[in-house]
């Protein structure tokens, strides 16, 4: 049983991993700001999503699940409204006067 | 051990952008960056109050205000260009720098082993404190004398802070600049963030009796939630001179002193607690000079009192 | 081992933000490296605490408790410098104006 | 040095919490309340600093107290021997002058609050008590946190008036002063890595002689030579001490600088008492006598009074400074050295004095005339006679001429530097005395001068406002009468190895 959630748990966060290292990429390589942030709110959505996903199978007590959760909650709230004020002010046409 | 040295590398590599980076700006992120990073060496370091204190003071509170202040330098960069420095006193920088990184680490490997601690002793005495985190302990109890000294730095850091204002806008409000933006996201999310934040910083109070955690740490995840909550338009400083105002930013180091002087009478010696009711004076200590911590820090973000300039 | 490392990181990291002091002209980037310098500083004391494990606790909590006091001493030197270095700018400016018109 | 607390030391704490307990009462009551609350505590804190005083004459002891009854190495100690005490005694005196020559610069509102008076009496308070901090520390990082105090105190003195220059120099000063902290921490830490305790007495038990105590002790005598404007630190001081207002001025060149060099003395002759460095005690020296010498010559060639004092004070840095090569002797227990060490912090004392009287008195005189440029003094003297007074006799200190307690000072560092046949520092003593000489003759020629033009109307000074830097002036006069040997006083609680050579 715990040999089947610690495998999960690995490909969760490998997963996630991977979601991580595509959004740096990119963030490096892809030519404007807007598709520069769309790379990088995957990162933090699904990168994120699927870390907290990996670790759930392994957290000790249900608050600590909790817990996890609540983190990747806030990450999202904040990565979307950090996303939100930075497109406003990169899109094409500038900011909104 | 090879997380270690990668992230070790990975502070470092930060750092020198820091220094290295063209522009301000982009130095200013990186040391933020910087700052996360520490957050986890201090943790690998098992140092989480420590840990919780970089990330949340180091790294946030000090990357905001850097973030602010180099955003408004840029705007008002005064056309002259600074002299940069020659090669010679860069080459003598480096080489001086260079000296003291190499002599700092050859003491580093010169420290005696076994090392001479006092966590022994703390734990022998942390007992009649009645806490449970030792360095609760250290900062409340063993050695109180310099928490209380170090609030006054703060306030008297926030006495300068406010002397530096134009003497007809003393008694204004502090007025944040860009405050009501257009854009209604950053209400939306100050609407949802603050309480849930407000929480937080309380609780992180809360349990730095027995765990990480402490005033320290709390008053400035509520300091920053004030912060963010101005910047948002949802509430505004009261001007310096209200009497509130200054009650608030009192009463905590006023608490502390006075129970510091109840002392001589009731456990011989000035900020001694009697050892059964110790827990609860640093409880009846740490309540307003969490409060007092968290209005100085949010102010001392907010600058000195000053006309908002378009 | 941990300690040590983390001990040679601070080393490198005070000389990082002392080059940074030295050659960066501009106030702001100066309060960036004392910083800098800081973090490097503390950093030593994390290792020292590290080094003083023991009594069952992961390290000394005396130099910890410093390093929180420090932090905060220290973010107050850097919040007094910006508000210096914003108001002179703008006192800067404005002389520069009346001097100009 | 007992173990336990002595009777009398929680005078210790008094003398620290009665002003910042004002200080905070300053800022929470606020509007004309600062001041008044500033007036009423200075005669208690100066009982305060009396009493220890007196405690330590009598007992001839140390005076020790324990924080919360936690022994050092977990706790932190607090002490006050000869030197502390002398030291706060000073501070009380010149605090209450400075306090009562500055009721009329910061006037109390008659309504609303207004901003420069309640900063002035809240940082006023605030550097009393964290120069008594640092008087009495006894734990290195304990000082730390009362120099970062004595700091953010000090730095927003500098720049009350707002100006773009002072607000320059405030912020100069400021970054030199946390070079300087973060310099004595990193020494601080390296310490405590080494010996596991910060107390002073405890680390002078178990310090010896290595590379670990050598970086520690250089690290921290460098950030602290970085407050103390040493040569060639000096560059923050002559605009932040000439920008600031008078009594500022007078706070800032008489006490604020002396903290870190009290620290310096601390640090080599109580913490380092097993570690004679003569060849860091000769570079030390040579510091000071190059500010000695730099400092002189650029106070000679200032136009403006303000910044000719600034620069003396540079000089007069430098002096104390000697007191190391002439103290620290590889001969240990020469039965000079400890008359050097006596002329050093007598040094320290009377220039306090003198420094003061001369920036208030610099202070009078700019308000009088609207300006402070040298050249243009003619008149003076015969319209402020009582303040151009109270300059030359703080002149005289400078200068090293008798009756004053820098001659004895200088005096005393001039016999030890040929006694012990260091007849160099000799010469630099000398040639520090004729260049202050002739600075202070340029102005007192000029002040002295018939108007050749009539003088513009003056602004008047009311006489009670004379009398005090008149009154510091007398004080560092009165101390020339100090007999010129080792002070008792100021020997009390010296560990015993240094007191060998005077008995």
């Amino acid at each position: 049983m715990s040999l089947v959630l610690n495998v999960l748990s690995v490909l969760a966060v490998c997963a996630g991993a991977f979601f991580f290292l595509a959004g740096t990429v990119g963030l490096l390589r892809f030519p404007d700001p807007l598709c520069r942030l769309h790379a990088l709110t995957k990162a933090d959505n699904i990168g994120l999503g699927l870390v907290v996903i990996g670790l759930l199978f392994r957290a000790a007590s249900p608050l600590t699940a909790l817990k996890h959760v609540g983190v990747w909650l806030l990450v999202l709230l904040a990565g979307a409204t950090v996303t939100q004020l930075i497109a406003h002010i990169a899109r094409p046409s500038g900011p909104r006067a | 051990m090879s997380f270690d040295i990668g992230l070790t590398l990975l502070v470092l590599a930060v750092a020198a952008w820091t220094i290295a980076a063209r522009e301000t700006f982009v130095a200013v992120v990186g040391f933020v960056a910087y700052g996360l990073l520490l957050a986890f060496v201090w943790v690998r370091l098992a140092a989480p109050d420590v840990a919780l204190t970089e990330a949340a003071l180091g790294s946030g509170l000090t990357g905001g205000l850097l973030i602010g202040a180099s955003s408004r330098l840029r705007r008002s960069q005064s056309p002259a260009a600074e002299e940069a420095p020659g090669v010679v006193l860069k080459a003598a920088a480096a080489v001086l720098s260079i000296l003291v990184s190499a002599g700092l680490a050859a003491i580093v490997l010169l420290l005696p082993d076994p090392a001479p601690t006092l966590a022994p002793q703390a734990a022998a005495s942390i007992a009649a404190t009645g806490l449970g985190n030792p360095v609760t302990a250290v900062l409340m109890a063993y050695r109180a004398i310099d928490t209380l000294l170090e609030i006054v730095v703060l306030l008297l850091a926030l006495v300068g802070i406010w002397s530096l204002a134009p003497d007809r806008d003393w008694g204004r409000r502090l007025d944040r600049r860009g405050s009501t933006d257009p854009v209604s996201v950053l209400t939306f999310v100050a609407q949802l963030l603050v309480p849930v934040g407000i929480i937080v910083g309380i609780h992180i109070f809360w349990v730095g009796s027995v765990a990480p955690g402490g005033e320290f740490q709390g008053a400035t995840i509520l300091a920053t939630m004030w912060t963010l909550a101005s910047m948002a338009g949802l509430v505004s400083a009261a001007a310096v001179t209200r009497r509130w105002l200054r009650l608030v930013l009192t009463i905590g180091p006023a608490v502390f002193l006075a129970i510091g002087l109840a002392g001589f009478a009731l456990a011989g010696a000035f900020l001694a607690y009697p050892k059964s009711h110790a827990k609860l004076m640093i409880l009846v200590i740490e309540i307003p000079v969490t409060l007092s911590i968290a209005a100085t820090l949010a102010l001392l973000v907010a600058g000195p009192p000053e006309r908002a300039r378009q | 081992m941990t300690a040590t490392l983390y001990g040679f990181c601070a080393a490198v990291l005070v000389g990082l933000g002392l080059f940074g002091l030295i050659v960066h002209p501009q106030p702001l980037r100066k309060i960036l490296a004392f910083n800098l310098i800081g973090g490097g500083v503390f950093l030593l004391f994390g290792a020292v605490a590290r080094r003083g494990a023991a009594a069952g606790f992961g390290g000394d909590p005396v130099p910890q408790a410093l390093v929180i006091t420090g932090l905060v001493v220290a973010f107050a030197a850097t919040a007094l410098a910006v508000a210096l270095l914003l108001r002179l700018t703008g006192a800067a400016r404005q002389a520069g104006l009346r001097s100009d018109g | 040095m007992p173990n336990s607390a002595t009777s009398g030391g929680f005078l210790l704490v008094l003398a620290i919490v009665l002003p910042i307990a004002g200080a905070l009462l300053s800022l929470a009551l606020g509007g004309r309340h600062a001041e008044r609350i500033t007036l009423s505590l200075m005669p208690a804190g100066f009982a305060v600093a009396l009493a220890i005083g007196a405690s330590v004459w009598r007992t001839h002891h140390a005076l020790q107290y324990f924080i919360g009854n936690w022994a050092p190495p977990l706790g932190v100690a607090f002490r006050a021997d000869g030197l502390s005490a002398a030291m706060m005694i000073a501070a009380a005196v010149l605090v209450c002058g400075i306090g009562l020559f500055a009721r009329s610069q910061f006037p109390s509102p008659r309504y609303a609050e207004t901003r420069a008076p309640l900063a002035f009496w809240t940082l006023l308070l605030a550097v009393w008590g964290a120069l008594n901090a640092v008087f009495v520390g006894g734990d290195l990082f304990n000082l730390y946190v009362a120099l970062e105090l004595l700091t953010f105190a000090a730095v927003p003195l500098v720049a009350l008036d707002g100006r773009a220059e002072t607000l320059a120099a405030a912020l100069r000063y400021l970054l030199f002063a946390l070079l300087g902290s973060i310099l004595y921490l990193l020494g601080a830490v390296l310490l405590y890595g080494a010996y596991g305790t910060l107390d002073i007495v405890l680390l002078s038990d178990r310090i010896h002689a290595g590379p670990v105590a050598s970086a520690a002790v250089s690290l921290m005598t460098a950030g602290l030579l970085a407050k103390a404007a040493l040569f060639p630190f000096h560059l923050w001081l002559p605009p932040a001490h000439a920008g600031a207002p008078a009594p500022a001025s007078a706070l800032l060149s008489g006490l604020v600088v002396k903290a870190p060099f009290f620290l310096v003395v601390r640090l080599w002759f109580d913490v380092m008492t097993r570690l004679p460095e003569p060849a860091a005690a000769e570079l030390l020296g040579a510091l000071g006598a190059a500010a000695i010498i730099f400092g002189s010559v650029l106070a000679l060639r200032q136009a403006r009074l303000k910044l000719l004092i600034a620069y003396s004070t540079v000089a007069q840095i430098g002096y104390l400074f000697l007191m190391f090569p002439l103290a620290i002797n590889p001969e240990t227990g020469h039965p000079w050295s400890n008359a050097a060490w006596t002329g050093g912090v007598l040094q320290a004392i009377s220039h306090a004095f003198a420094k003061a009287a001369m920036f208030m008195a610099a202070g009078l005189i700019a308000e009088a005339l609207g300006h402070d440029r040298i050249a243009s003094l003619s008149g003076i003297g015969r319209a402020l006679p009582i303040t151009v007074f109270a300059f030359a006799l703080g002149g005289l200190s400078l200068m090293g001429l008798p009756p004053s307690g820098g001659f004895v000072a200088k005096a005393m560092l001039l016999t030890a530097a040929v006694a012990e046949g260091q007849w160099w520092w000799a010469v630099v003593v000398l040639a520090g005395g004729l260049l202050a000489g002739g600075y202070v003759f340029l102005v007192l020629a000029r002040a002295l001068a018939d108007a050749s033009e009539p003088v513009p109307p003056l602004v008047t000074i009311s006489s009670g406002r004379q009398a005090i830097p008149v009154a510091l002036a007398l004080c560092a006069v009165l101390l020339g009468f100090v007999p010129l040997r080792p002070s008792e006083l100021l020997q009390i609680g010296r560990p015993d190895l240094a007191i060998g050579g005077l008995r």
